[in-house]
């Protein structure tokens, strides 16, 4: 399969269905908030959200009413406090109802690696002294067949959709990041299929050595998409917009507010140039 | 020097415990500010790992996330995250381990997953993260909060990272790796576990603050050892490379952002 | 820990004792011949060598009387035919007898990949079909805790001493490597010690971000060897000495001449610049 | 043109196999020479991966080893080699793997391992390298081997990799998930399994050679498909491709290295 260069909007609309289990990724750096708008605008229902750090794109999402369940691992707004939208839904079930599926960061990590190698499940020494195995049945456990260890399991994370940011592609669809990349390429390579946006397409990426490349053929789509992380950041580009992480708090507090922002900026615009151009009226 | 806030001498303590050359994985908020403060004075070739993956990094501001540019371009080195907690974390390679909580019990225990009845929340809280396994398997844990009887409680709502379980040896016959919370920092001193029953009590105070002011702070009976230490107060130095910090930091994050065209 | 910057032959003499578990890592490119040499030197016995493809440095450890056991995957002269060396021990017991303990690359970097996680054992679909785990006790299975799939199972490989060789070091320990790097990240985080050789030592590394470096506090000692990896290669320095390799089949096949190649080139030598210069003559 | 060896037939039949975008696992030897055959011809943008961690190579001259620095310089990426094998291949994310083999039994079974038994070999073989994982997890697999009755034989010494097990669709109950060895391409022509059985039988001839050629190079009494194709010789272009590849490579390892000073 070679990756098809595409408009974003045509990319969500032909692999994020109803239902899907999607995950957005990119920790902190590279957070793909085009593509999560894009979902919002077409209003798309029930879908299992995955995400180590369900970000400001998640409480969108959760907060527009997208998503049914849950999978992750830290859920706030870094550095500043909650989530107000994914609390609401958690705590008060408002837009809709949100099943958790709670984990650690390495409980997740080594899911997605688990699902990107094709196995069933992963073996960490993880989840020890903790609830959460009280609360998600989907923490087991696996008995070393050599030292008869008792290690913690979960299962393999598979996303039927994973979208990413990243910096380049090429007109093939090979993509190409550095900077802090978390989980992102194991998340890619557990995927069924991968949408990847990124700031620019070239006619040839350089040489990469050891660089981090996502082939062309584990790409499904990939659609130019400038300022696509914004507010996070993109290595290189633009730095992340702290101070509207800051503002989101207050944005994010109440229903009211919330709604009326995410209908001004994301609903009312057509693609994400325009969403931000309607930041930069308010700016 | 004697106009420090408590925050700073929270901050400054923190500092002090680290040596040069320890690795030792960050939390963000007050645990990074006291981190980033030891590079800066006694510990100049600490290694500082982010959870994010950047390993060995210098950054000239706090960061406000965990994964800011400034973390990466600063590192010796950005691996993936998955790394972070097998190579490092979960093989045993890190000396500290700096964590902050929303409720530590007396056995060291934190919690940082909710207040209330997991199923019927009163107030959510963020989750995990990093700190199960960091307080599973660092070396030894730190801990950083400001004491309240709310968040130095008798009872945790929910057990999100282990300290010394139930105490008496508990967490020793279990697989967790490392040494478990031997520093709890909050702003009136410093607890210690003691080291047969493994419960908390107060080793060392504050400049100014008294064990009476240590014990309206803590919501279970809190013993104190057969010692009290007592804290110095910041020194110069330490409170002007932590202001400068703070300032740059400041100055940092308010710097606007062009929105990307 | 902070790597010492030391002679390869103080390095040698720390940290590989006699009867230890060492890998030397290296696929194809930047394989440690410089230490290898300098073991063989040393006179260590009753090694238990690991390593993906042992390569003539292998055959020339095992003729020399270093091994007594060896974990592999794949012995050969890549490309040329047998290391004869090798086969001389497995199948005539010369110089001494050489337990085997054989598995798959996948295996391989599977049971490394562990080791340097700290797990006890890796999970792999491998091994189906074949007749190795009629052979080798050590190929398990277990059993996925959430699908009921049977996998294989390979005890984690931790070295005792893991020996890299790499492009550059700083005078802090800190190594930087490029190209092709095959299991080598994974035998170093595997390992209770890690010896580096490099071809040159640096005031200090460039920023790598997403660059392959080995930090200092994971490294024991880092020596610095010119031409350390010949006759393979270093990328970015000189290219793999292929008709080297082809010569070796003909020195090695028999005894006597394998014996004198080392004792002339090898044993004479007192470090690796003069082997090197032994070789140069000879050309 | 009529002067083409059997080797230079072998792998131009094998490269005819491979189809634009189609992404290899390729092995060394005869099966690098056909890959790169393919991507110089018909298939330009095959991606070629070998178990070094080169992904989407491109070399200019054939690698002595699966780990040349050529292969590093023009891949579009290189990634570590255990990801090769769980990213890559164990999560069947490769059409075709290429392999070769010291025998072959007439259920597609492998050995490269060992002649004589295991524990007293008479000739002990490289092993499995990457052999048994593609075999298992390849989309489908191609074999390479010259015929003789000693490689194509009734019995292996030792099963290294899993083709068809016993036939029959014995593989099928099997966790192993690619299809299994689609084609055995031999210098007298290519065997392909028999749909019910799974037993290798001659699908198509080399231009030249005999149903009876065949059957005295193979070690079973061989079956002959109800129609035998025969393939068409090497064309001029195939044929100048192949040996300017042959000959760029003999030159480069020709020339003499320079000892590192």
């Amino acid at each position: 399969m070679t990756a098809r260069v595409t408009a974003l909007s045509d990319a969500i609309a032909a692999h994020v269905r109803d239902g899907a289990c999607v995950a957005l990724e990119g920790f902190t750096h590279l957070i793909p908030f085009a593509a999560g708008h894009e979902i919002i605008r077409q209003g798309r229902r029930n879908l299992h959200l995955v995400r180590m750090t369900p970000d400001l794109i998640y409480d969108q999402m959760i907060g527009m009413g997208c998503a049914s369940r849950l999978t992750f691992s830290w859920g706030g707004n870094p550095g500043v406090g909650s989530l107000h939208r994914l609390r609401d839904a958690i705590e008060h079930q408002w837009p809709a109802p949100l099943e958790i599926d709670e984990h650690t960061h390495a409980g997740v990590a080594a899911a997605y690696s688990a699902g990107a190698a094709g196995l069933p499940f992963a073996t960490l020494r993880g989840y020890l002294g903790t609830d959460l195995p009280s609360v998600n049945p989907r923490i087991r456990s696996v008995d070393c067949p050599f030292t008869g260890e008792r290690l913690a399991a979960v299962p393999a994370i598979n996303p039927e959709v994973t979208i990413l940011h990243a910096q380049r592609a090429d007109r093939h669809g090979n993509v190409a990041m550095h900077g802090i990349i978390g989980a992102q390429r194991e998340a890619a390579f557990a995927a069924r299929a991968l949408i990847v946006t990124v700031e620019e397409i070239v006619e040839e990426l350089p040489p990469a050595m050891n660089g981090i490349v996502l082939p062309h053929w584990i790409v499904s789509a990939v659609a130019q998409c400038p300022g696509g992380a914004y507010p996070s950041y993109v290595h290189g580009r633009y730095p992340r917009d702290n101070a509207f992480y800051q503002r989101w708090d207050a944005i994010a507090r109440e229903r009211a507010g919330f709604l009326a922002w995410m209908n001004r900026h994301v609903l009312a615009s057509r693609d994400h140039a325009t969403f931000l151009a309607s930041l930069r009226q308010v700016a | 020097m004697s106009d420090w806030t408590r925050d700073e001498m929270m901050t400054v303590a923190a500092a002090r415990m680290l040596w040069d050359g320890c690795v030792c994985f960050v939390g963000i908020g007050l645990p990074s500010a006291a981190c980033n403060l030891a590079r800066l004075t006694h510990a100049p070739d600490v290694v500082l790992i982010y959870e994010s993956g950047t390993v060995g990094t210098r950054p000239d501001v706090l960061p406000l996330s965990i994964g800011d540019g400034e973390l990466a371009d600063t590192a010796a080195c950005v691996i993936p995250l998955p790394e972070v907690f097998s190579y490092l974390l979960q093989a045993g390679r890190v000396d500290v381990g700096f964590l902050g909580a929303a409720q530590v019990d007396r056995h060291g225990n934190l919690n940082s997953t909710v207040i209330g009845p997991y199923h019927a929340p009163k107030t959510r809280l963020p989750g995990a993260g990093g700190a199960t396994e960091i307080a599973a398997h660092a070396r030894q844990v730190f801990v950083m909060l400001k004491a309240t009887p709310r968040s130095l409680v008798a009872q945790l709502d929910f057990r999100t990272s282990g300290g010394f379980l139930e105490g008496h040896g508990a967490r020793a016959k279990t697989s967790m790796r490392g040494t478990g919370p031997q520093s709890v920092i909050t702003d009136y001193g410093v607890l210690k576990p003691h080291p047969d029953s493994d419960e908390l009590q107060l080793s060392a105070l504050f400049d100014g603050a008294t064990v009476d002011a240590a014990r309206a702070a803590t919501g279970w009976p809190l013993k104190v050892a057969a010692t009290v230490g007592t804290i110095a107060p910041p020194t110069a130095v330490e409170l002007e490379t932590l202001r400068a910090l703070h300032a740059r930091t400041r100055e940092a994050h308010r710097r606007p952002v062009r929105l990307p065209a």
